[in-house]
């Protein structure tokens, strides 16, 4: 029993993660159609269209899967599970509750930023191995953005570790007696930003704009090899948004309700958040995209580096200059970014 | 427990592996990769030594820190070295690149 | 088995199952869907004209300087951690010892940035 | 045989396969795909040797980083990695000899490996790398090592930046 506990766990936890993904689409359709003043999907299944995702699944898997003619087979099936996989295993180090963890890695946060970089590697193999030009440069475009944004994302949380001087996760949580939001204004506002740009979701998702490309890297996958590659994005979601939680919004911290109900409240809150940014934020343009990472981003998350760590060293009792100095130079850094991203 | 001499056996196998694409190969970037298979057969061998000789100093796993580091510029460095041979000789076949030799 | 093991037991454990999950899912679908190859259907997709110039495209050298600058400030990032967990022990030294480690990253960054290497096309 | 035991024969059984089908693909593009697999399969010894922040770092740099970069140093090339150059040969003549190089060292290293008595130094392991232990070492008493690093990696960026430029 003690032998096959962590399967079943795994399994259980996929599974009760799956569903919640499916409340994510359905959720991600009526915001979005809400936002632009519409209904959304309202047939499927009577009640708010509320069946509209099991559709989609359906539709997946009764599509009909083509490999192309001259595609290494090998890699064009390996391609998905590289993406997927380390996604599964971001879900071992997330805390629920002070109990309700699967594992507390001593590297928690650390775990999950090292296990992100296999993301870029599945985009470039899939992209290559379709064996079509326009996938391997959508490819590319892709990887370029997320390498570019994974360091944003890397020393966001490095702001946060050194508040707390552990990379447990829920080492984090306990640490926090002030959210982390109040004392790392800047390090959240990175994180988001850069956050957003790791899933390629629609403020950063030039590298595959269904809407005008022919979907990027993935042009030439379909049915249900499409979906993993989706399903991976979904569960890299899940463990950024957890992220979010822990680090920067208290995690499991809140009164009068059990810690589970705050943490799922405030992953809902960043969850809607991100469905709002998505429809509500034109796309940005690759300039755009590189010039935010690299002279914005970047710079931002070692400027928070060197406040806050002069700061805690210097000054005894260093929350409130913390967090009045973050919030002033947040100001600031915002007005810079409107005029760089001109 | 594993005992030690197994990890060095392991390390020992895949540096002569790394030996054997070093000299068999003709393309240079293979070679950074063998090369790469090597330094990782050392960096085992540093690890390994720092579980089981120097367990509280953990020097061994410090080393591996700089040597990855290092590795990281030795790459990089040798990556544009190639790129650069390929724009002046249109190859990156390292017994086509014999200008030196005589 | 003692607790550090136990950790990893579980990762690899959910990798495992990751795995075995998606090649659960590949094979349902491989029974649900349909079957019908033609030649037109395995050619590449290039908005359905007849594709040139096989699979293969060139790049600029800009991608590899990106993914140089990601790997050199990878490294660093790997040093930050620890550093984040012990810089409040050893106090103002270790202040110094990380800004002036960034700070000659930072020298490199600018470096390209005044060299236009970070300019996207 | 223990798990740990277990353990270690799956990981060492990819990892060796690993880098043998690195040393002996015809298909640069397979090479480089499996050594992002076999880095991570380092990165497991690396979990067994109970060091798990060099094994993220493992996994971050050489599994991501380096596998990434490697690819688009190949993507700029157009040589056996591009589906017309496939049919070159990427290996030279002297596969015999490097073989009988390889297997002569790594008898060598067995005699020497399997000869040899290991003492520990310090008795038992009492403390593991854990993170913040490894940082009080680096910033104590590996002060001038991590500051030449930063230098390293700036002659790094500076000659790829110089070496990669267009002349125009």
């Amino acid at each position: 029993m003690a032998v096959a506990l962590p399967f079943l766990t795994a399994l259980g936890l996929i599974i009760l993660v799956l569903m919640n993904i499916v409340f994510f689409m359905w959720a991600e359709f009526k915001i979005a159609g809400r936002v632009v003043d519409r209904y959304g999907p309202m047939e499927t299944g009577r009640f708010h269209g509320w069946l509209q995702p099991v559709a989609d699944i359906v539709k997946f898997l009764n599509k009909e899967d083509i490999v192309p003619a001259q595609a290494d087979k090998l890699v064009f099936f390996i391609a998905p599970f590289v993406g997927f996989i380390p996604m599964v295993m971001c879900l071992v180090v997330i805390p629920y509750t002070y109990t309700l963890v699967v594992r507390n890695l001593d590297i928690g946060a650390f775990f999950i930023i090292a296990l992100s970089s296999f993301t870029f590697v599945s985009l470039i193999m899939g992209g290559w191995a379709s064996s079509n030009k326009y996938s391997l440069l959508g490819a590319f475009r892709a990887a370029g953005q997320l390498l570019s944004y994974e360091l944003p994302l890397g020393l966001a949380i490095a702001g946060v570790v050194m508040l707390s001087a552990t990379l447990n996760l829920s080492g984090i949580v306990a640490n926090q007696t002030v959210w982390n939001i109040v004392l790392q204004p800047i390090g959240f506002l990175v994180f988001m930003v850069a956050m957003q740009a790791e899933l390629q979701r629609s403020p950063f998702d030039l590298a595959v704009a269904e809407s005008e490309l022919v979907a990027g890297f993935s042009v030439e996958y379909s049915g249900m090899r499409f979906a993993l590659f989706q399903l991976g994005e979904f569960f890299g979601l899940w463990a950024l948004a957890s992220l979010a939680v822990i680090l920067f919004l208290g995690g499991w911290r809140g009164p009068f309700l059990p810690g589970v109900v705050w943490f799922f409240i405030k992953f809902y809150a960043i969850f809607i958040f991100l469905a709002f940014s998505r429809v509500s934020i034109p796309r940005v343009r690759p300039d755009q995209l590189m010039t935010l990472g690299w002279k914005v981003l970047l710079p931002a998350g070692l400027a928070n580096i060197f406040i806050t760590s002069i700061l805690i060293v210097t000054v005894p009792d260093y929350k409130l200059p913390l967090a009045v100095c973050g919030f002033v130079i947040l100001v600031f850094s915002l007005i810079f970014m409107r005029r760089a991203l001109k | 427990m594993v005992p030690l001499s197994y990890y060095l056996v392991l390390s020992a196998i895949m540096l002569c592996i790394g030996i054997y694409g070093v000299l068999a190969r003709r393309n240079a970037i293979l070679i950074l990769l063998s090369v790469e298979i090597m330094l990782n057969a050392v960096n085992i061998n540093f690890i390994a030594f720092s579980r089981f000789v120097t367990p509280n100093t953990i020097v061994g796993q410090i080393y591996t820190i700089f040597a990855m580091a290092a590795g990281a510029a030795e790459i990089g460095v040798g990556l544009a070295i190639i790129l650069l041979i390929y724009r002046g000789r249109e190859t990156v076949n390292v017994d086509e690149v014999n200008l030196l030799k005589w | 088995m003692n607790a550090y093991l136990i950790n990893y037991y579980y990762v690899a454990a959910f990798a495992i199952v990751g795995g075995l999950f998606g090649g659960l899912l590949l094979t349902v679908a491989k029974i649900f869907r349909p079957n019908k190859v033609s030649r037109e259907k395995l050619l590449p997709y290039e908005c359905g004209m007849e594709p040139f110039s096989g699979g293969w495209s060139q790049h600029t050298t800009r991608f590899y300087v990106f993914a140089l600058l990601f790997l050199i400030f990878d490294v660093e990032i790997a040093f930050l951690y620890p550093w984040a967990t012990v810089f409040r022990r050893f106090g103002v030294t270790s202040l110094v010892e990380m800004f002036l480690f960034i700070f000659v990253l930072l020298v490199g960054l600018i470096y390209a940035w005044r060299k236009g290497v970070l300019r996207w096309l | 045989m223990s798990g740990q035991m277990v353990a270690f024969f799956i990981i060492g059984f990819f990892l060796l396969s690993g880098a043998l089908y690195i040393v002996s693909t015809r298909n640069i593009m397979h090479a480089v795909f499996m050594h992002l697999l076999t880095m991570s399969f380092v990165a497991a010894v690396y979990i067994l040797l109970y060091a798990e922040f060099i094994a993220a770092m493992q996994v971050l740099i050489y599994a991501g980083a380096m596998t990434t970069m490697v690819i688009f140093a190949l993507m700029l090339t157009r040589t056996q990695s591009s589906p017309e150059g496939m049919r070159t040969a990427v290996d030279n003549q002297q596969k015999g000899l490097a073989f009988l190089t390889a297997a002569g060292f790594l008898a060598i290293l067995l005699f020497v490996v399997t000869r040899e008595k290991w003492v520990p130094l310090e008795g038992v392991a009492k403390s593991t790398g854990s993170v913040s232990h490894m940082g009080g070492i680096i910033f104590s008493a590996y002060v001038l090592p991590f500051e030449l690093i930063s230098v390293l990696l700036l002659a790094a960026l500076v000659g790829v930046v110089v070496l990669t430029r267009k002349e125009n």
